[in-house]
């Protein structure tokens, strides 16, 4: 399988959705330590506004999928997270434009533009213990695999494991951004919450393309 | 969690449905939480919209009225509202001059307003918009989110809505807002902390024998914990950070804040305390408030406000103001 | 314990020097416990004097001021103050036309206020006096205290000051002090305890999962504990005994009191699920009050009251107010 | 010893303030029961103003001494126990009038008229679970063991054991009186505060005689 079409992308979706509910407490239980105690309930929220979204179908092209996720998290979480995902989404859709599925390259640009959206609208740099302390990583490690040859499954796990490596990054860090950067040195000893959640988010997309693969 | 509540994930909806029976003079939105005046102010004047996360009652909803904001946009608890919300509420109150937008200093607020505010000039309602960031218990830096929006929220809605019901033009409105912010810095402590609703459990634990210092309004944990210390002691270590950021000697508008769970009779006891250091100081209290103004739900403690006042501010100030949470010569 | 104090035994009168520089529109004797107005009603009107236990601030220092109290005399907390120190408030606000007390139904209230009518009269000051009674979750009967005074005397002081204000007598202010007592009734419920600070802990201990039904407003237990329940619940736990008790059909005045450390949020919230089953009863609320006016020191619950209104009384509630506590048309 | 003179009731004032004094949480914690939490800070706050108002000197006749612990409580105290307790004193002088010493049936006489004072102001009635259930027995027992012959010091002492039975008796009655009352069945099985205080009262007019004896 060398490219992704809607429907697994419709799937990595529903998946993240479904894993953020399930770690909505986890998540909230970082965002106490270190924020306000809702990262969980935003993205749950969020993420079920989503689904309600798509449950009338997916849409047949790429970019209305992603914008229609982008545009739902920005309309329906608030907080940080709301503008920062539905950013995300909204420019990865842009970048695709109407096309009805991704190629390896094509989704590591997609994904890139979304990280760049990110960054737009928060203006995080590396080691700031935010989000992109997760998602720079694995979007990184996206291109590198492709780079290297790797098969598009092989590279969005490799993508994961990334992500996964940098949220557990975040742990030592003092935080520059978001609420956590109130608490000064106290915020260090604790995982960034967004990153938590955007390990889960490419945790997510590699279960999707594996799954579609199988 | 002992709240008054029945689901957790109803109590915005409930509770704006409460301020809806409670204040016929308000308008509610219950589909956008969106809180507005049941009478709309004259054509030609520029509006005022606040808003934020909720479980700080009576901010923002409790100042929609005469002489303060024409709308509040309440977001869930600690959850900035979304930017079509706050859209929403933006082309509700805009009387053909201009919306001011005022925005506390967190990420999410200030990311959602910024959206709502390009969405706004998409549909051509001209926007100004604060940022209030007073809180002295976080250091401002460049590459942080600098500091937080506190207290002081409270006086600028009330002094800048006073400025827009005169009928200043938007720019000048900004101005004002802009020099309010300038002038004014707070610093808050809890005694205990808060719990939020969705969460069931407070978000930080302490000691009996604890306090926080430097506490924010989302139940964010303060910059350190000491030893629970009287009241004299923590009055200065709440005064002392906001002399040292700003010259207030002078005359000042002081607000002694309560974080939602501490009574009246604890309150006016601090006042008394802060007071005291802040004469000795060369501040000149020429208003004050004590009370629960800007709260973070059933968290226990209280914060300082000092702004720095002169005629126009203290002119501003004294206006009329009819809303539930602050009203006077009205 | 946790609280913004010093020592225990200095919380009253400092607490009071914050009224005084926080109020200069209030005199506070510092030596009495005594709260008067600062600038004095005309000579020739009848003076309403209240006072009680402190901790259930803003009541009653919070009500001085124009259309409401004269004098507020502040009791150790939850301690009804001396018979000499009522005397010193009466004799300071009498202008001639006789003085009415204000009593909430304690015997400690009672026994100290009836030494002070004593007092006055045989000073040649005439004093009247109503004693409150408005709690359902107590029975009332000859053989024991009765009643409780509870939520209902803050709707009481206001109304019987704004007749006070248009300069009706003492027998005219008297007998209107009986028909309010006469047609309102309250209901109390608690989450937590309060923490006396003397006693350095919580008056009685609640599980987690429990609460207490029919409370007073010094950390009485209630008449019974249950399960913690929903808010409709617990809003019906309230109304019901209040409706079996009068016949309330018809216009009202509700108010809907926090007992001190809860918060805005879920007070709206409550105020929502009894103002449904209120109207659902025949009782229309023409006006209502919702917020913290008679507290129980940090203790967490409501309290609901209802009062027959009719025109009259309307009337004198619309009435301006200018105290700390209650403001409008002023 | 067939008199006691104002030293004497001087003595017990001044031992009924350490008493009070000393048990000042157990009385809190009784009215913390059934009450507000403030007996003991009542008694002690109340006790302390009357040591400090005698600190000059005993009054030299025994209505003054009386008279003035009397009006002390009444404007030091506040609450119920301010107005009751200071009539007490107050009635009991009156009824003792300007002497300088009080035989047996002029001590019981002088205790009565103070228990009818708090009978007239707060009008308890036997079995109220107030102070009166500790007073009246010890009134009663004290005319009683005079009636018998008994020596003055053997009869205060034969009152203290019925202030104290009768304080004990309160436990499992049903309130009528006082804020105890609001508790409707749950005020059983609770000591009355001001019933504890009161059987302190005697307990130490006991001793102050006893004292005086030895
Ligand atoms: N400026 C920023 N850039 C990127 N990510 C950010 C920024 N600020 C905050 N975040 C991310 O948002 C997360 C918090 O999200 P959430 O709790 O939902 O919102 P809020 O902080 O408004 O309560 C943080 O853990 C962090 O990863
Ligand atoms: N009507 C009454 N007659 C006699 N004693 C009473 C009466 N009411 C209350 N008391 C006594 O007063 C005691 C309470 O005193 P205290 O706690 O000091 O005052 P308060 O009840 O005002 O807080 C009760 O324990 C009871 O013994
Ligand atoms: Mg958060
Ligand atoms: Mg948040
Ligand atoms: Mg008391
Ligand atoms: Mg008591």
């Amino acid at each position: 399988m060398a490219a992704i079409d809607t429907a697994v992308l419709g799937d990595w979706v529903s998946r993240f959705g479904t894993a953020v509910t399930e770690k909505r407490d986890w998540l909230t239980e970082l965002d106490s330590a270190i924020g306000d105690a809702d990262h969980g309930a935003n993205m749950a929220r969020g993420m079920s506004a989503v689904a309600e979204k798509l449950s009338a179908g997916t849409p047949a092209t790429v970019d209305d999928l992603l914008k229609t996720v982008g545009m739902t998290l920005v309309s329906s979480v608030g907080g940080a997270s709301g503008p920062l995902y539905g950013t995300f989404f909204l420019r990865m859709g842009m970048a695709a434009g109407p096309v009805t599925e991704l190629d390896g390259p094509g989704l590591a640009a997609a994904l890139r533009a979304g990280l760049d959206g990110i960054v737009a609208r928060g203006k995080a740099e590396a080691g700031d213990k935010t989000m992109f302390d997760a998602m720079a990583p694995g979007v990184d490690a996206l291109d590198a695999a492709l780079g290297d040859g790797a098969s598009l499954a092989d590279a969005v796990r490799a993508a994961a494991e990334a992500a996964a490596t940098g949220r557990d990054a975040t742990m030592p860090l003092v935080a520059r951004k978001g609420r956590a950067s109130y608490l000064g040195e106290r915020s260090a000893g604790h995982l960034d919450p967004g990153a938590a959640s955007t390990a889960i988010l490419f945790d997510t997309l590699a279960a999707a393309v594996a799954g579609s693969a199988g | 969690m002992k709240k008054l509540i029945n689901a957790p994930e109803d109590v915005l909806v409930e509770s704006l449905k409460g301020v809806a029976l409670a204040h016929p003079e308000l308008s509610v939105d219950l589909e956008n939480h969106v809180i507005t005046r049941a009478t709309p102010k004259a054509q030609g004047k520029v509006a005022i919209v606040s808003g934020g996360g909720s479980g700080h009652e009576p901010l923002h909803g409790g100042f929609v009225g005469t002489g303060m904001l024409d709308a509040a946009v309440a977001g869930e608890v600690f959850t900035s509202p979304t930017p079509d919300r706050v859209q929403v509420a933006t082309k509700a109150v805009d009387r053909g001059a201009g919306v001011l937008h005022i925005v506390k200093n967190y990420t999410g607020d200030v990311l959602n307003f910024e959206m709502a505010a390009e969405l706004a000039s998409m549909e051509g309602i001209e926007v100004g918009s604060i940022t209030v960031d007073d809180d002295v218990a976080v250091q401002d830096s460049l590459y942080t989110a600098g500091r937080r929006g506190v207290g002081l929220t409270v006086l600028l809605e009330k002094i800048v809505g006073a400025a827009a019901e005169e009928g200043r033009d938007l720019a000048a409105v900004v101005e004002l807002a802009k020099k309010v912010n300038g002038q004014g810095r707070s610093m808050g402590m809890a005694l205990t902390s808060c719990t939020v609703p969705a969460a069931g459990k407070p978000t930080f634990d302490l000691p009996d024998d604890q306090m926080e210092i430097g506490i924010g309004i989302h139940g964010e944990p303060g910059r350190h914990r000491e030893p629970l210390a009287p009241a004299s002691d923590i009055a200065r270590q709440l005064v002392e950070p906001i002399l040292a950021d700003i010259d207030a000697a002078g005359p000042a508008i002081v607000m002694l804040n309560g974080m939602g769970a501490t009574p009246l009779i604890e309150l006016y006891l601090m006042y008394g305390e802060v007071a005291a250091i802040l004469e000795k100081s060369g501040v000149q209290i020429a208003r004050n408030l004590v009370g629960n103004y800007i709260t973070s739900l059933d968290m226990a403690g209280c914060s300082v406000t000092v702004l720095k006042a002169d005629d126009e501010l203290l002119r501003l100030w004294d206006a009329p103001v009819n809303t539930p949470g602050l009203r006077w010569g009205a």
